[in-house]
């Protein structure tokens, strides 16, 4: 039970009790995500909602802002918003009083959070306005006011920019300076970093809890990372499947878990450093969901055959033309990846990390001459120079090379079956009749840990975990020796995150196969990687064995990223820092632009780092 | 473990579930069977033959026997009436300028309509997907031109192609191997109205293909070493079948009231048959003294192209609820 | 923009000439066309028709012919018809386009604001007994063909009914000049206007309720509504103003072919003599001269309405805009 | 001073029918406009009736002097007439106006006026036609005297035609199009807009001269419209906004119309005739007992009940109209052959269709795309199946299907149309729609329909033309034969002879009919 705040404590700005949230599916039926969900939030407090995807923290954090469609959800229970009933409320009581009064909320999705075609000025004014008419000349200033309070650079002219014209982070900030506009009691954050990037992450993260405390406001945050859990919140709750199964203090749920599922959840949390001394790739801990035991994972048994480098790439560069007008015509070139050069041996693992944008996918498509734009350099697999094969040669060639896609349901067909989706490229590539393939496929499915029933299935019917599996499968059908898993896990939740890391390794340790492992999780590489390359708009600035990239980081940048990422350990919150905000643009240059000449120098062995 | 049901088996579903597919189908189905039983109407129950001129027929109404053409007696004499409704087996909506029975008219006229405009629609849908994922598999100078033929189809006055093509066919038979295309064959309009909307469909089926050639999948497959060939035909068609699905209603509702205007201009079915247009065009000769004879044919395709609406607005939203708009 | 300018009218010359070969070559080959003998008028002696063929060039290479008459069409500009003898097409074009225009424009107003209205109104009241009664009247709208409803709105206003109080300030058909009476040009037109309209009411107010509806479910209106927006301000400031891109390029398209002579059904039902009756009239005598002038001048404004189309977007959506 | 004079009278047609040169202008609809617009040196009298039918003389002072045996016209111009723009005419008009006929190219300049002195090469060469000997002009006397080859009894109703009216001799020889010539008559076009309005005033240089030739009109200005359907101008009359329509009230509104509106429908016969020429080179129309067949097999009076009634359209079954000359009522295609047709004769027809074993052939019917002319086609249709024929109807727009019918090449085997008659003689439906001479295979101007071309009676023909130059009583009597000799071949199917029916408005007065002109518009009064 959760335990209520002592008499004569501050009253709650929020309690929400045995709240219950139903969505009506096909044919009327009535389907409960949230089943008696009670909780409170004292005032300048941070509670801290955590749970697996799915467990219905979104649904609560929109049910207490009534912003569920009611003619398809319902709610009940009784949710207090600072002395308003809020399930009582008429929705223009809702408009009048609640919504952006006493409380407000940044979601998740940035990129798509904010309207298309209104300026950030625009919709900032109108949050300001809204509760509080105010001349326009006056919400104008209080608008750069609040874009500098988020610390947006040069926030006046940039107020009459559109949203696509921001990043990431700058969206972000703007939502929370809409969030701010009318100073609200309670901030309700769902997710609010999980679409960022590391570095970016930490700014926002910093940036809230600053905000919160000159604010005086309270903070319902929500988030699956628990890392970041640890960063901001003074409690925690933990969901699973619309209950809530554990509530304390955040130290006391970290040090001291009392749910099993709790304790699954913080064992599969891969924790940077935990590598610290460990020689080679180490897998997940397995987990017992009911008891919450945990079985130490195996390292790696299989080394990698330093004799000869299977894949070779050299001064690799992918420039994008970038038109403009409606002419179409060239304006410049976004430069995606510049002058990379890097081998990778038999069963090896080399990582490619760096923020979203730095180029790590089209580095890897790249390879496989899949990216479009124009690639120059040379792809050496074994003997073979993919850069000059002919595209029948290429065709054939790709079997060799395999590449896992960020976004696994995209990358399926959702009009073929699993099971024809994986005996297509087999029966492509003529490797035998289609009994054969058929086999094939069952015997992979039971590798990736899935039925072989679930052949005769369509992609949607699978969750993140599986379709990735199924990814992971249907590489595996071409027999290929070098696998370029991009992002596989990085949507993961965090025991399926584990899950597919240990099967990742499972198969290397069986076939050999080498891994270029595309990631910005940093945590995740360090268990996978024997080698890592940090990459930083479009170049590698270092490179090196996994030991000594994560332990004595020498590019500035790679020491950012590691420091940037969040420690699932409250007892060790670092992100209290003001750093300055920084924007992440494409690397997009004039069409005259000549990129510097780069050296790099050995820090190590095999540990090399751009000299700037 | 329920049986994993594929998409169409989810649309069938989808629709099965939906009240107004359901009623909008089964009307639907039942002006088919209507059409499809023009002939039992026009023999057993009215008991004419709807293709012949019935001018100097007599009718018994009220045990008198009466001219279905009346001559006007009163004042200068001008002017011959057909029948109006009687409302009873024979000449239920009365007779037309002909003095042929509307009812029965309707009936088969129906059926060419429907035929016309179906048989249209799949020409239609044909052309628009072959130009389209040419247009948008292609790329570059393919597109160019396709798309510049887009603009030109869509500007083309399609009157003058169907005069004359009409006058071209006109009493000529052509024979293309097994088939033979007259000119009073369904097919001149058919090509006809086939033709007008294809830039309607090819357009956002363009669109489609670009986003899907340029889509996760497809780019998956590149990358397992797929044909180009194998990935039109099995990852790119599949997934524009949808968007030529969710037209199809909405193209059947357009061609019948495109079939009815190029029968305004008669250019279209020819007599003795009937279509809906015809009709409606025979009952705009007589719109001022029977109105019925054009208010049926009229009523038939709203009542028609309402439901086909109906349906395709349910099958959009199962099948697609983002896509196409409006129209 | 110079460029832009040129590449589009690039594009423009290339359907319009595309679309002149092809009307071009579709007459010669329609059988009872021959001008010479419908010029030389019936029972005309064999010389007389040799003698007019002559005399039109029609005895000479098909493809002289139609440089002549593309010189004549824009160089000289003295063009005339082959059936109206002497009548120049140039002027006659430009004399009708005002005709059309009014009706087209005119339409275009009523249809955009009831449009606009019945979508908007239906997406607020989605489900409900406005939304249904509304989508049922539009679903009717689209379903009805043109004429028909024309000739159905003759037949009570100009004669049924016309001298009940109610229709007796029908004007007979017709069109007056905006010039020689502002009212009466009004009067003239506004059972056009609603006929015209109806259709594409229906149409555009259904597409812009399923935008609506399907932009309520985008992210930034939950961001509208989490500030504390009241409802009729989200439904009209945002996802009205984000709705109403797809019915602006279907508002585009449809009003360059209507004003290019695809409103002709309601030309002539309604007795206006714009150039789409006008291209009907030179359809139905097969007049070359006017056919071709009539659908180049329809692919301009098709071709143009598009252009005018793509710069809408870009002045409504910001996310098209690069500099 | 006329108490009738003065208003303005509101014409309304669905179109306008396109060049204004009386010279070129081919169509009975601005032929009646003509009617006091222009002058010939003759012209028909201006009044209602059979007497219409006269010529008189109208820019000549009389009519003229026929001699070298009816070779030789000649005519003195009446003094003091003048054109619209003020100048006077004069002999010098009347030469270009004749040269002008051949150098615009008018369309009848080949069938009308080819019997002039010269007027071979002037067919040859249009450009430099001066009909040297044929038209010889004394300008001091003020006479012009007109040679023929070959003397022609029609050669004073040719003169009649619009196509001879006299225009000012620096009028372009060329067709002018929509730019309105000055013409001598009691009105002149003050504008011009064939896709919108014509607007005629009173010509400001008329005085009349001769009220038989060119009467000074009552109205001082016709405002004539073009466009809207027939349907709508019905609507504008009846509720008083126009005052006549040119085309048609659709058969739908007749009742109506003649119950509601009696006073304001006027009938008139008119020298036209329905027909539905059968072509005798094609199967299975080549068969003489096919077309007899199927003459037999119609039911001319259904066909009546398509046009809108007995009132409207009187069965024939012969080519010549009734009161036409050289009309005898003869009827050999009904159940009881004599004079006048009573009911179609399924059996032998049927007989004769068995006999001619063609039972099953395809015969497709070509129709105009009017309510009428698709009706019949319908019906006939419906006829050709009742005899045993695979028969299809097809509708093409009305201009192209004239033009298209006639072409040979086009193979059409039946279809339907009309011929109204340009002037008063048998000559000019029998000879014209089945001479040898009007039938040019391969050609779109092909009158000769049914490409029907006896020699036997084409010779008969000629010799009744040539005999109407001495003797007219026995040329038309000759004709009643021809007739009778044509139907016996049967190329043609008659269907009817169809009543004009003009609609006015309430206040229009003074109603007056010419066979000619059809409703003399000039004539009536508004006021
Ligand atoms: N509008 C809706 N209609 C029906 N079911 C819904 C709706 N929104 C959410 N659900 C269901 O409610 C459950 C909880 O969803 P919710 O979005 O709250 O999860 P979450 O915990 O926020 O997960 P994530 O971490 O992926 O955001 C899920 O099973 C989801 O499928
Ligand atoms: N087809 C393309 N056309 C133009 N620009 C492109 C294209 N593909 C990628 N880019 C640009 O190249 C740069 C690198 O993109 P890439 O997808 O490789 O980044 P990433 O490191 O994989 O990022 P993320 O972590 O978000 O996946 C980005 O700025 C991107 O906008
Ligand atoms: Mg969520
Ligand atoms: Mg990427």
């Amino acid at each position: 039970m959760p335990d209520l705040p002592a008499p004569g404590a501050p009253s709650p700005i929020l309690s929400i009790r045995d709240l219950r949230v139903a969505f009506q599916g096909a044919r009327g039926a009535w389907n409960e995500v949230v089943h008696g969900l009670s909780l409170t939030v004292a005032a300048g407090e941070t509670v801290a909602l955590v749970g697996e995807s799915g467990s219905g923290k979104s649904v609560t954090s929109l049910a207490l802002m009534r912003l569920l469609d009611p003619a398809t959800s319902r709610i009940t229970g009784q949710v207090t918003l600072d002395g308003a009933e809020v399930l009582s409320l008429s929705e223009a009581e809702m408009v009048a009083r609640v919504r952006g009064r006493i409380a407000a909320m940044i979601f998740q999705e940035p990129m798509t959070s904010l309207h298309p075609i209104y300026t950030v000025g625009d919709q900032l004014i109108e949050a300001l306005t809204c509760h509080r008419p105010m001349p326009r000349a006056e919400a104008h200033r209080a608008a750069v006011a609040l874009m500098e309070r988020v610390r947006i650079p040069d926030a006046a002219r940039r107020l009459d920019d559109y949203p696509h014209a921001f990043s990431g982070g700058m969206r972000q900030r703007v939502m929370i300076a809409m969030a701010l506009a009318s100073r609200p009691k309670l901030l309700i954050a769902d997710e609010p970093t999980t679409a960022l990037d590391v570095t970016v992450q930490g700014e926002i993260l910093s940036l809230l809890k600053e905000l919160q405390e000159e604010y005086g406001m309270a903070m319902l945050f929500i988030t699956h990372d628990m890392g970041v859990v640890a960063e901001m919140a003074d409690r925690t709750v933990v969901m699973l499947r619309g209950d809530v199964v554990e509530e304390g203090p955040t130290a006391q749920v970290f040090h001291a878990p009392r749910a099993p599922y709790t304790r699954a959840l913080l064992a599969s949390v891969p924790a940077l450093g935990s590598m610290r001394g460990e020689p080679v790739p180490l897998r997940f801990p397995a987990i017992d969901a009911a008891s919450g035991a945990a079985t130490p994972g195996l390292p790696l048994a299989r080394q990698p055959d330093l004799s000869a480098p299977l894949l070779e790439v050299r001064d690799l560069v992918t420039r994008f033309d970038v038109r403009g007008g409606l002419l179409r015509r060239k304006v410049a070139r976004v430069h995606a990846v510049e002058n990379v050069s890097f081998a990778i041996h038999p069963a090896e693992t080399l990582a490619l990390v760096g923020e979203s944008g730095c180029g790590k996918s089209t580095t890897g498509r790249s390879i496989i001459r899949l990216a479009g734009g124009t690639s120059t350099g040379s792809v050496r697999l074994d003997a073979t120079e993919l850069f000059t094969l002919p595209p029948g040669r290429l065709r054939l060639q790709r079997r060799e090379i395999q590449m896992i896609p960020q976004d696994p349901l995209a990358s399926l067909n959702p009009r073929m079956t699993i099971g024809e989706a994986l005996v297509e490229p087999f029966l492509e590539h003529r490797m035998g009749s289609a009994a054969e393939a058929r086999a094939k496929a069952t015997r992979l499915m039971e590798q990736v840990g899935l039925s072989p029933a679930m052949l005769e299935r369509f992609p949607h019917e699978f969750s993140g975990g599986q379709r990735q599996r199924l990814c992971i499968a249907r590489a595996l059908m071409l027999d290929p020796r070098v696998i370029i898993a991009d992002e596989s896990v990085s949507a993961l939740d965090v025991s399926v995150k584990a899950q597919v890391v240990n099967l990742l390794l499972d198969i290397q340790e069986r076939t050999g196969i080498a891994f270029l492992f595309i990631s910005h999780d940093i945590a995740v590489v360090e268990r996978i990687s024997h080698r890592i390359a940090v990459m930083y708009q479009g170049e590698i600035v270092e490179i090196g064995p996994r030991a000594a990239v994560m332990e004595t980081p020498q590019h500035p940048y790679t020491r950012r990223l590691i420091e940037a990422v969040a420690v699932p350990d409250p007892a060790r919150r670092h992100l209290r820092r003001t750093q300055p905000p920084s924007e992440l643009m494409n690397p997009i240059r004039p069409l005259d632009f000549v990129p510097p000449e780069r050296r790099y120098r050995e820090a190590g062995p095999g540990h090399f780092v751009r000299e700037d | 473990m329920p049986p994993p049901a594929g998409p169409w088996r989810r649309a069938l579903q989808g629709l099965a579930s939906s009240r107004t597919a359901v009623l909008s189908g089964l009307g639907l189905v039942l002006i088919v069977l209507a059409t499809v039983l023009a002939p039992v109407y026009a023999k057993h129950v009215a008991q004419t033959d709807p293709f012949r001129s019935g001018l100097s027929a007599k009718i018994m109404i009220d045990g008198k026997r009466s001219p279905v053409m009346e001559r006007s007696t009163e004042g200068l004499g001008l002017g011959v009436t057909p029948i109006g409704p009687t409302w009873g087996a024979k000449y239920f909506l009365g007779a037309d300028s002909q003095g042929r029975d509307v009812a029965a008219r309707l009936l088969y006229g129906g059926q060419n309509s429907l035929i016309i405009a179906g048989a249209a629609t799949l020409l239609c849908l044909v052309c628009a997907a072959v130009i389209g994922i040419v247009a948008g598999y292609a790329g570059g100078r393919v597109d160019t031109v396709l798309s510049n033929l887009i603009d030109m189809i869509w500007a083309f006055p399609v009157y003058l192609l169907a005069i004359s093509l009409s006058i071209v066919m006109l009493g000529k038979t052509f024979e293309i191997g097994p088939i033979h295309i007259s000119s009073s064959s369904l097919v001149v309009p058919i090509i006809i109205i086939g033709l007008v909307y294809v830039p309607y469909v090819a357009r956002p089926v363009r669109g489609r293909v670009i986003a899907i050639t340029n889509s996760d999948f497809v780019l998956a497959a590149r990358g397992l070493g797929i044909r180009p060939s194998r990935i039109l035909w099995r990852h790119i068609l599949p997934n524009v079948a949808t968007t030529l699905i969710v037209f199809a209603p909405m193209l059947m509702a357009l061609n019948i009231v495109t079939e009815s205007s190029l029968s305004f201009l008669s250019v279209g079915v020819q007599a003795p048959n009937a279509s809906w247009g015809t009709i409606l065009q025979d009952g705009q000769a007589l719109l001022y003294s029977r109105p019925v004879v054009s208010m049926a044919p009229g009523i038939a395709i709203m009542v028609t192209v309402m439901l086909l609406n109906l349906f395709g607005d349910v099958l959009r939203d199962i099948l697609d609820p983002k896509s196409v708009r409006g129209r | 923009m110079l460029a832009v300018i040129l590449s589009r009218l690039a594009r423009m010359v290339v359907v319009m000439f595309g679309i002149s070969v092809i009307t071009f070559l579709i007459f010669f080959a329609t059988p009872g066309a021959d001008p010479a003998a419908r010029i030389a008028g019936r029972n005309a002696a064999p010389e007389t028709v040799a003698a007019v063929r002559h005399d039109f060039g029609l005895d000479r290479p098909i493809w002289v012919q139609y440089g002549v008459m593309m010189r004549k069409m824009f160089v000289t500009g003295d063009l005339t018809s082959f059936v109206n003898r002497g009548q120049k097409i140039v002027p006659t074009l430009t004399a009708a386009a005002p005709v059309t225009l009014s009706l087209v424009a005119g339409a275009a107003v009523l249809w955009m604001a009831l449009g606009a209205a019945t979508g908007i109104i239906a997406a607020a009241f989605k489900d409900r007994l406005p939304d249904k009664i509304l989508m049922g009247v539009s679903m009717m709208a689209v379903a009805m063909p043109v004429f028909w409803v024309g000739e159905m709105v003759n037949l009570v206003t100009q004669s049924r009914l016309h001298d009940t109080w109610a229709f007796s300030w029908v004007p007979p058909l017709g069109y007056v000049p905006l010039s020689e009476s502002p009212v009466r040009w009004f009067l003239a037109l506004v059972f056009p206007w609603i006929t015209l309209s109806f259709l594409y009411i229906g149409l555009y107010g259904r597409m812009l309720r399923t935008g609506i509806i399907e932009t309520y479910q985008e992210d930034y209106i939950r961001t509208a509504r989490a500030k504390g927006l009241t409802a009729r301000r989200v439904l009209l400031k945002h996802a009205t103003r984000a709705a109403i891109i797809p019915v602006v390029i279907m508002f585009g398209m449809d009003f360059g072919v209507l004003v290019g002579g695809a409103a002709v059904l309601t030309e002539v039902v309604f007795g206006l003599n714009g150039v789409g009756r006008l291209t009907y009239q030179a359809l139905k005598v097969l007049d070359l001269p006017m056919i071709m002038a009539a659908v180049l001048y329809a692919s301009f404004f098709v071709v143009l309405a598009n252009a005018v189309v793509d710069l809408l977007c870009i002045l409504i959506d910001p996310r098209l805009r690069r500099k | 001073q006329d108490a009738h004079r003065g208003g303005t009278l509101r014409l309304v047609s669905v179109s306008s029918q396109g060049t204004l040169d009386p010279h070129v202008n081919y169509t009975s609809q601005f032929w009646q406009l003509y009617a006091f617009l222009y002058d010939g040196l003759v012209g028909f009298k201006k009044v209602g009736g059979p007497e219409s039918k006269e010529v008189v003389a109208d820019l000549a002072a009389a009519l003229p002097e026929v001699s070298n045996d009816g070779k030789t016209y000649t005519f003195t111009l009446r003094k003091g007439v003048k054109f619209s723009n003020g100048k006077e005419m004069t002999t010098d008009d009347v030469v270009a106006s004749f040269q002008r006929i051949f150098k615009v190219l008018g369309p009848t300049a080949g069938t009308f006026y080819n019997g002039i002195v010269g007027a071979d090469q002037c067919l040859a060469a249009p450009a430099d036609c001066t009909l040297a000997g044929g038209i010889v002009a004394d300008k001091a006397a003020g006479t012009v005297t007109i040679n023929l080859v070959a003397p022609d009894p029609e050669f004073l109703f040719k003169l009649s035609a619009p196509h001879a009216s006299i225009l000012p001799a620096e009028t372009t020889a060329k067709d002018n199009g929509n730019a309105p010539i000055p013409g001598t008559g009691a009105y002149m076009v003050k504008s011009y807009d064939p896709n919108n309005a014509m607007v005629i005033v009173r010509n400001p240089a008329f005085t009349e001269w001769s009220k038989d030739a060119q009467p000074e009109g009552h109205v001082d200005e016709i405002d004539y419209t073009f466009g809207g359907t027939e349907e709508a101008a019905v609507n504008a009359i009846l509720n008083g906004q126009a005052d006549w329509m040119f085309d048609q009230p659709p058969a739908d509104r007749l009742a109506e119309l003649s119950t509601a509106a009696p006073d304001q429908i006027h009938l008139a016969p008119l020298s036209a005739w329905w027909y539905a020429p059968m072509n005798v080179n094609l199967a299975p129309f080549n068969d003489v007992r096919v077309r007899q067949a199927l003459n037999y097999a119609i039911d001319r009076d259904a066909l009546v009940s398509l046009f809108g009634g007995p009132a409207l359209a009187q069965p024939v079954c012969q080519v010549l109209p009734p009161e036409f000359p050289g009309h005898v009522d003869q009827c050999q295609y009904t159940l009881d052959p004599g004079e006048s047709w009573s009911a179609p004769d399924m059996d032998k027809a049927k007989q004769l269709v068995e006999e001619s074993g063609t039972k099953g052939e395809k015969v497709t019917i070509v129709t105009e795309d009017n309510a009428a002319s698709r009706g019949i086609g319908t019906y006939l249709q419906s006829v050709l199946s009742d005899l045993g024929y695979e028969a299809a109807v097809q509708t093409i727009s009305g201009d192209i299907q004239f033009t298209y019918i006639q072409n040979t090449n086009n193979k059409v085997q039946l279809s339907i149309s009309q011929w109204y008659a340009d002037y008063p003689a048998a000559s000019n439906f029998l000879n014209v729609l089945f001479g040898c001479d009007s039938f040019h295979p391969g050609s779109d101007a092909s009158i000769n329909i049914a490409g029907f071309c006896d020699k036997g009676i084409d010779d008969r023909m000629k010799a009744a033309i040539a005999l109407g130059a001495t003797d007219p009583a026995a040329a038309d009597a000759e004709w009643a034969k021809i007739d009778g000799a044509v139907m016996e071949a049967s190329p043609a199917l008659p269907l009817f002879t169809p009543k004009q029916v003009d609609l006015l408005s309430t206040r229009v007065g003074n109603y007056a009919f010419s066979n000619q002109y059809h409703w003399l518009i000039a004539n009536a009064w508004v006021q």
